[in-house]
């Protein structure tokens, strides 16, 4: 960790961010014909795709099926080149697993799965290349998928990783910032609601310290929220200036 | 690397073939082919039916060369058939090793235009090959003796299928019928044809092919197929002799 | 069954072989057996001999996939874990002998088209560690009251050097030894059911081991009986 | 993939149009629809690039990665592939379900290059029998809207034209220890000869015709397809025959003849497209996925 | 008529035959059936041997490979043998990786190997620590007609006794083996064990060599494995019916003369092949 200052004395990241700054998101919805819903979603250098498949007939053993709801199935995977080092699998080992099931639980309390009971939802999210909080582009991509798909959810689900260092909260990690090992929290959010859909927290952080980081993300999560809200907004008249052209034609 | 629990446990960091540490010989102007003409095969050896269990089954052998096995017998699918190829360890020669992967779909694709396999819509086929011995176009010969087998069980089929292999050296010959060697340092055909009906059921060439020569090559190699037909038949023939009556497809 | 107001530990068997001019004297080290310890299986034990300790669970008669179904009877499975690490071929080979052991005393064909799992756990391997799996298997099935048309036991001996056997060797002693050899006999007519050794030797330490194991079976039937009784006698 | 299933009457409105040399979407029989190619889109890699043909997507990237030299080829370095045919295709690629077809395409990637031209693997190598490098060409499949095998190779071939490999100094010590510096210069870089790699046409046999670059639901009328592999100097270095039905020699002859013809104008305008676009230097808007 | 019979009640076809004492291939209750010994025909291997049995067909092919000797035990090589149930030999195996009987017989090989010592591991080593040979022993049944195990174990040892590895020199200035595949050596063959396999009828008739057949409707089965002093190197008996004592000594009695007959029959091999040399 010495020599690499992640915090300058003038209080600006190594990016030249300040410790409340989001990366630039850019991002874009309707990426696939043949799915049902899909986006693609820029945080930073952090790139991610995601796919929604459904609502359709459960897949596989019937025994899955759920006679209230919706079954939510998610696969997170990133591609071989996606990291400095090439990874030897795209999904299957355990970091992915563990993350596949995590997406799992946030959309399973985001969508409104009750509509679609003995049905399946399928969501798939590939980092397409690696740069610090993946699991939040990916949560990020995915809610903008599933908005695509038209798939009823309770609010978007915006996600946001923070840090602590220095006694400063740093919301949004790059990946040295990732890498330099101190306390990381990765939060999803329902922002209108104020509601946690996922909160991990990894290393350690003083008790006192985590209310701080807590508002730091929360704060995050909703500034990601005005992004993605106005970006679905565009999508969605470009859209209907689209559909209007083919009626009036 | 993940260690296989279901077999007896090697050397930890893997082996190497000894063959890698041997002295070279000069890698001068090797002179393929001695004795046999470039358009010539080894002789072949064919058996069908000496499988006790299997349905149907049959060997083929190259004189000095390649040894191929294979039994067939009925599964409880849906009508497919399902194909397993397999090199044993000791079956490659000491020089090296070539990727072989896609063998078995080659061996798939072109069973599977001459089977009726519409005939059987509530059973699955199974099949299952043995390389013993690879001294050069084994996979066109482990196609062959697939058919064979097919043959002997009793499975309907527009027509026997017969494979046969050609390469290009270096210098632009084209010799059919190689032999590992000849294999090693040069591009290589594997061609199936259906003889009666003169149709291709599976091709697979890699290697450089200028011109025309891969044309020229799959004229070879449908002589060659053409060649080996009457074998074939008579091996069938004398198979069924032996088993009669012969048993129908729900004797197993 | 027979209740007897006997209580208090059971009697060690000794075991006594007479070989020309040797004589090797042990006892068994049967130190423990506990059944019906766990709560999910139906039926569970935990027997010690000496530091070896094995866990066994025994779950069924219960239903079984379509697949590996008898239709005259009852599918029998054995998992043996090992201590650490995951299981590989050695135990695959175990799980065959202690299952085709166990399947030749259940009485099967009570319970056609079920299936009956033994899950051997092994605690600690102090020597002797088949015919502790063996042992603990067949109290398991006890306790799980699977029919069956008698019990088994298992002797593992070892012979070190000339004129000399060694019954229930612990682990050291296996170790020094040229041969190990584990015999299962069944209760009935006290007949060899299950034989595996590792080792070379002659046919007659061969006989003498079958000899060792005929000897020692009766002070393990009688342990069997006594560690059942105390089971009930407790509750 | 998203399986296509046919009616009679769908296969013979196909089928007839094709006999006239008329398509579907308007093409004739030897026409590619619209080819989008895209280099240099993911950093993390040596080299990318992302080709899309109708609803066909691919994404691929080299990584250039030190490693030992195979025992057999002590003086060369090696090419692996991978291919991922992610959820994002199709739901049935979920889990494992994409490794087959994964493993079909890498054995078949193997193939085309297992000659001396495609890459000059010598190039690779950096010391004799201890380092040289390794280029691991992973392809993954996002979408996909037929005509697959022709699509990655293009994708490949456009992926090695980005491609720099940094540049190494082999060090000689007085004691004759080697030791290898990589260079500090980012701009000091190898670049591979493209040349000799090889596109893949598939030419799918629909009635008494065959069709290049077909889609999904030509796919469907045709029982069987040859695969040739050729390079820009017209060496074909990989056929393969797909698929359940058989074929006539005569029509394969044809058919390699055609894959020659235009395979040759498909190197010629992707060299083009490559070189245009490499004139633009950093200047060059990045598009990626946002439109 | 009689294949009805056999195919309706296979346990009453049996008995009837038990009963006097011979069984329905005209065997008499302690003879082996025929058996063949071929060895050398695969060229591709460092030493093959295929072995009939009857019908039970096994190939047995050895390939020798370089690797780094275990940490554990610097001078000893590895011998490493496979036994692979394909579905070639019979429909109840499905492709794939080794099921149950397969992983079963490996061991079973394994063991014999390890208990009988018919090469020592020592011999393997080319130099300690650095290296030495591994010995592939892949044994591959083509045709499954019963008693697997005896065909295996003659199968090993006839492809062992074929065994001719390249010499390798340790070249003395680059530490690299060199190697010429030009001059071969025969392996050093310690002991040559032989397997008897039984099976029991009805927990009373005790038949050597069973067939597919009597294996399925044994009520139990042993197999023996000894070397030419007479010592036992494995008695592999798992559950089935129970023996006696005495049963036990007849059948390693019957195990003894079947060691006889096979060491007589591999030496034949031995001679026809080096004389054709």
């Amino acid at each position: 960790m010495a020599g690499l200052e992640l915090l300058s004395d003038e209080g600006f990241r190594q990016d030249g961010r300040k410790p409340g700054e989001l990366r630039k998101i850019q991002c874009r919805m309707g990426v696939f014909a043949q799915a049902d819903g899909s986006a693609y979603i820029e945080q930073g250098n952090t790139k991610a795709l995601a796919v929604v498949y459904g609502p359709h007939e459960v897949r596989g053993s019937r025994s899955k099926t759920l006679h209230d709801r919706a079954v939510v199935n998610c696969q997170y995977s990133m591609a071989t080149f996606s990291t400095g080092e090439r990874k030897r699998r795209p999904h299957g080992d355990r970091k992915s697993s563990e993350l596949t099931i995590h997406l799992k639980q946030t959309f399973e309390a985001a969508i409104l799965t009750q509509l679609y009971p003995r049905s399946q939802i399928d969501i798939y999210v590939q980092i397409l290349q690696a740069d610090g909080g993946n699991y939040c582009t990916c949560v990020n991509a995915a809610t903008l998928a599933v908005i695509d798909a038209g798939i009823p959810m309770r609010d978007y689900v915006c996600a946001c990783s923070a840090g602590f260092i220095e006694d400063t909260p740093l919301v949004d990690l790059s990946y040295i910032e990732e890498a330099a090992g101190g306390p990381q929290l990765a939060l999803a959010l329902l922002p209108k609601s104020d509601q946690i859909a996922l909160l991990e927290m990894n290393s350690r952080l003083h008790e006192d310290h985590l209310e701080r980081v807590m508002d730091a993300a929360s704060k995050a999560c909703k500034d990601v929220y005005a992004v993605l809200d106005q970006a679905v907004r565009e999508h969605l008249q470009e859209v209907t200036a689209l559909l209007g052209d083919q009626g009036s034609a | 690397m993940p260690v296989d629990s279901r077999r007896v446990r090697g050397p930890e960091d893997g082996s190497q073939s000894p063959a890698l540490y041997a002295e070279k010989e000069k890698e001068g102007e090797k002179v393929l082919r001695v004795g046999r003409g470039p358009s010539e095969q080894r002789a072949v050896c064919v058996r069908a039916g000496l499988l006790s269990q299997a349905a149907g089954s049959a060997y083929v052998e190259v004189a000095g060369g390649s040894k191929v096995m294979c039994g067939v017998w009925w599964g409880g699918g849906e009508g497919r058939l399902h194909c397993d190829l397999r090199w044993a360890r000791f079956s490659s020669p000491s020089t090296g090793s070539q990727r072989r992967g896609g063998g078995a779909l080659l061996l798939q694709q072109s069973l599977e235009s001459a089977v009726r396999m519409e005939r059987y819509p509530r059973a699955e086929l199974m099949l299952s090959v043995l390389v013993m011995e690879e001294r050069g176009a084994a996979l066109p010969m482990a196609i062959t003796c697939a058919a064979l087998a097919l043959a002997d069980a009793g499975i309907e089929m527009y027509d026997l299928v017969v494979g046969a292999a050609a390469c290009r050296g270096k210098t632009g010959e084209i010799l059919l019928d190689p032999t590992e060697e000849e294999e090693e340092i040069s591009a290589n055909m594997y061609l199936t044809i259906m003889p009666n009906l003169s149709q291709v059921s599976g091709l697979l060439c890699t290697g450089e092919w200028e011109g025309d020569s891969p044309v020229e090559a799959m004229k070879l190699c449908m002589e060659g197929c053409q060649r080996l037909y009457p074998l074939l038949q008579q091996s069938l023939l004398s198979s069924s002799k032996k088993k009669v009556p012969p048993p129908g497809p729900e004797a197993s | 069954m027979e209740v007897s107001s006997e209580s208090g530990p059971p009697t060690h068997g000794r075991c006594i072989v007479k070989r020309r001019m040797e004589a090797v004297e042990r006892s068994l080290r049967m130190s423990g057996c506990e059944l019906g310890l766990l709560s999910r299986p139906d039926g569970s034990a935990n027997f010690l001999q000496g530091a070896t300790s094995v866990l066994a669970g025994v779950y069924g008669p219960a239903e079984i996939k379509v697949s590996k179904e008898m239709h005259d009877k009852a599918t029998v499975e054995v998992m043996v874990r090992p201590k650490v690490g995951l299981p590989a071929i050695q135990e695959k080979s175990q799980e065959q002998l202690i299952r085709e052991t166990c399947e030749s005393v259940i009485n099967g064909t009570l319970h056609p088209r079920t299936s009956i799992t033994i899950v051997l756990q092994i605690i600690n391997d102090d020597g002797s560690l088949l015919s502790c799996c063996l042992n603990a298997a067949c109290m398991a099935l006890i306790d799980a009251g699977i029919p069956m048309r008698g019990l088994f036991c298992a002797v593992t001996c070892a012979l070190p050097v000339e004129d000399l056997l060694i019954v229930d060797p612990n682990l050291k002693e296996q170790k020094e030894s040229r041969a190990v050899l584990t015999i299962a006999m069944e209760s009935m007519e006290k007949k060899v059911l299950t034989v595996s050794s590792r080792g070379t030797y002659s046919a007659e330490e061969f006989q003498q081991c079958v000899g060792a194991a005929w000897v020692s079976a009766s002070d393990i039937f009688q342990f069997y009986k006594d560690s059942v009784k105390r089971k009930f006698s407790k509750s | 993939m998203a399986s296509v299933v046919l009616s009679e009457a769908e296969k013979v409105y196909i089928l007839h149009g094709v006999q006239d040399d008329l398509r579907t979407d308007g093409r004739g029989c030897e026409d590619y629809r619209v080819i989008e190619v895209e280099t240099d889109v993911v950093s993390n890699t040596t080299g990318s690039a992302r080709v899309k043909i109708g609803h066909t997507d691919v994404l691929v990237g080299v990584k250039a990665e030190m490693g030992t030299p195979k025992l057999d080829r002590p003086g060369e370095g090696y090419v692996e592939f991978f291919v991922d045919c992610s959820a994002n295709a199709t739901p049935e690629f979920e889990g494992r379900g994409g490794e087959e077809l994964g493993t079909e395409i890498s054995n078949m990637l193997y193939k085309i290059f297992d000659n001396q031209s495609s890459v000059d693997l010598e190039s690779l190598c950096i010391l004799p029998r201890e380092h040289c490098w390794v280029l691991y060409i992973d392809v993954l499949l996002l979408e996909c809207g037929g005509n697959l095998f022709d699509t990655i190779t293009i994708c490949i071939k456009a992926a090695l034209f980005n491609t720099r490999i940094p540049k190494v100094n082999v060090l000689e010590d007085d004691e004759g220890a080697k030791e290898i510096e990589l260079s500090d210069d980012p701009y000091d870089c190898m670049r591979l000869n493209v040349e000799g790699v090889p596109c893949i046409v598939t030419l799918n046999k629909i009635g008494h015709r065959h069709v290049v670059d077909a889609t999904l639901q030509e796919e469907a009328c045709s029982l069987a397809s040859v695969l040739v592999a050729v390079n820009m100097k017209g060496t074909l270095t990989c056929m393969r025959k797909m698929g359940k039905g058989s074929l006539d020699p005569e029509s394969i002859f044809e058919m390699i003849g055609t894959g020659k013809r235009v395979a040759k104008s498909l190197h010629v305008s992707l060299q083009s497209v490559l070189n245009q676009e490499e004139s633009m230097g950093k200047k060059r808007q990045k598009i990626g996925f946002l439109r | 008529m009689a294949e009805g019979f056999k195919l309706v009640e296979p346990l009453e076809f049996h008995r009837k035959f038990l009963r006097e004492n011979c069984r329905p291939d005209g065997r008499e209750l302690n003879e082996f059936r025929t058996t063949t010994v071929n060895v050398g025909s695969i060229t591709t291997a460092d030493g093959s041997a295929l072995v009939k049995i009857g019908n039970c067909t096994v190939v047995c092919g050895i390939k020798a490979e370089f690797a780094t000797p275990p940490i554990d035990a610097p001078n000893k090589g590895y011998i490493v043998p496979n036994v692979e149930l394909t579905p070639l030999c019979s429909p109840r195996f499905r492709p794939g990786p080794p099921g149950e009987e397969a992983q079963v017989a490996s061991q079973f090989i394994a063991d014999v190997i390890e208990n009988s010592q018919i090469i020592l591991k020592e011999d393997l080593c080319i130099e300690s620590g650095k290296l030495a040979w591994v010995l592939y022993c892949d044994l591959i049944c083509l045709d499954y007609g019963g008693n697997l195990l005896d065909t295996c174990v003659c199968a090993l040892v006839a492809a062992l006794r074929n065994t001719r590895l390249p010499s390798v020199k340790i070249n003395e200035e680059t530490g690299l083996a060199e190697v010429k595949l030009s001059t071969r050596n025969a392996l050093k063959i310690h002991k040559q064990p032989v397997s008897t396999s039984f099976s029991i009828f009805d927990d009373k008739y005790i038949l050597v060599d069973p067939t597919n057949d009597e294996e399925i409707l044994a009520t139990g089965l042993m197999t023996i494995v000894i070397d030419e002093d007479g010592t036992l190197c494995t008695i592999k008996k798992s559950g089935g019916s129970a023996l006696s004592a005495q049963e036990l000594q007849d059948c390693i009695s019957r195990a003894i003369t079947r060691h006889k007959e096979v060491q007589n029959l591999l030496d034949e091999v031995q001679v026809s092949v080096t004389t054709e040399k």
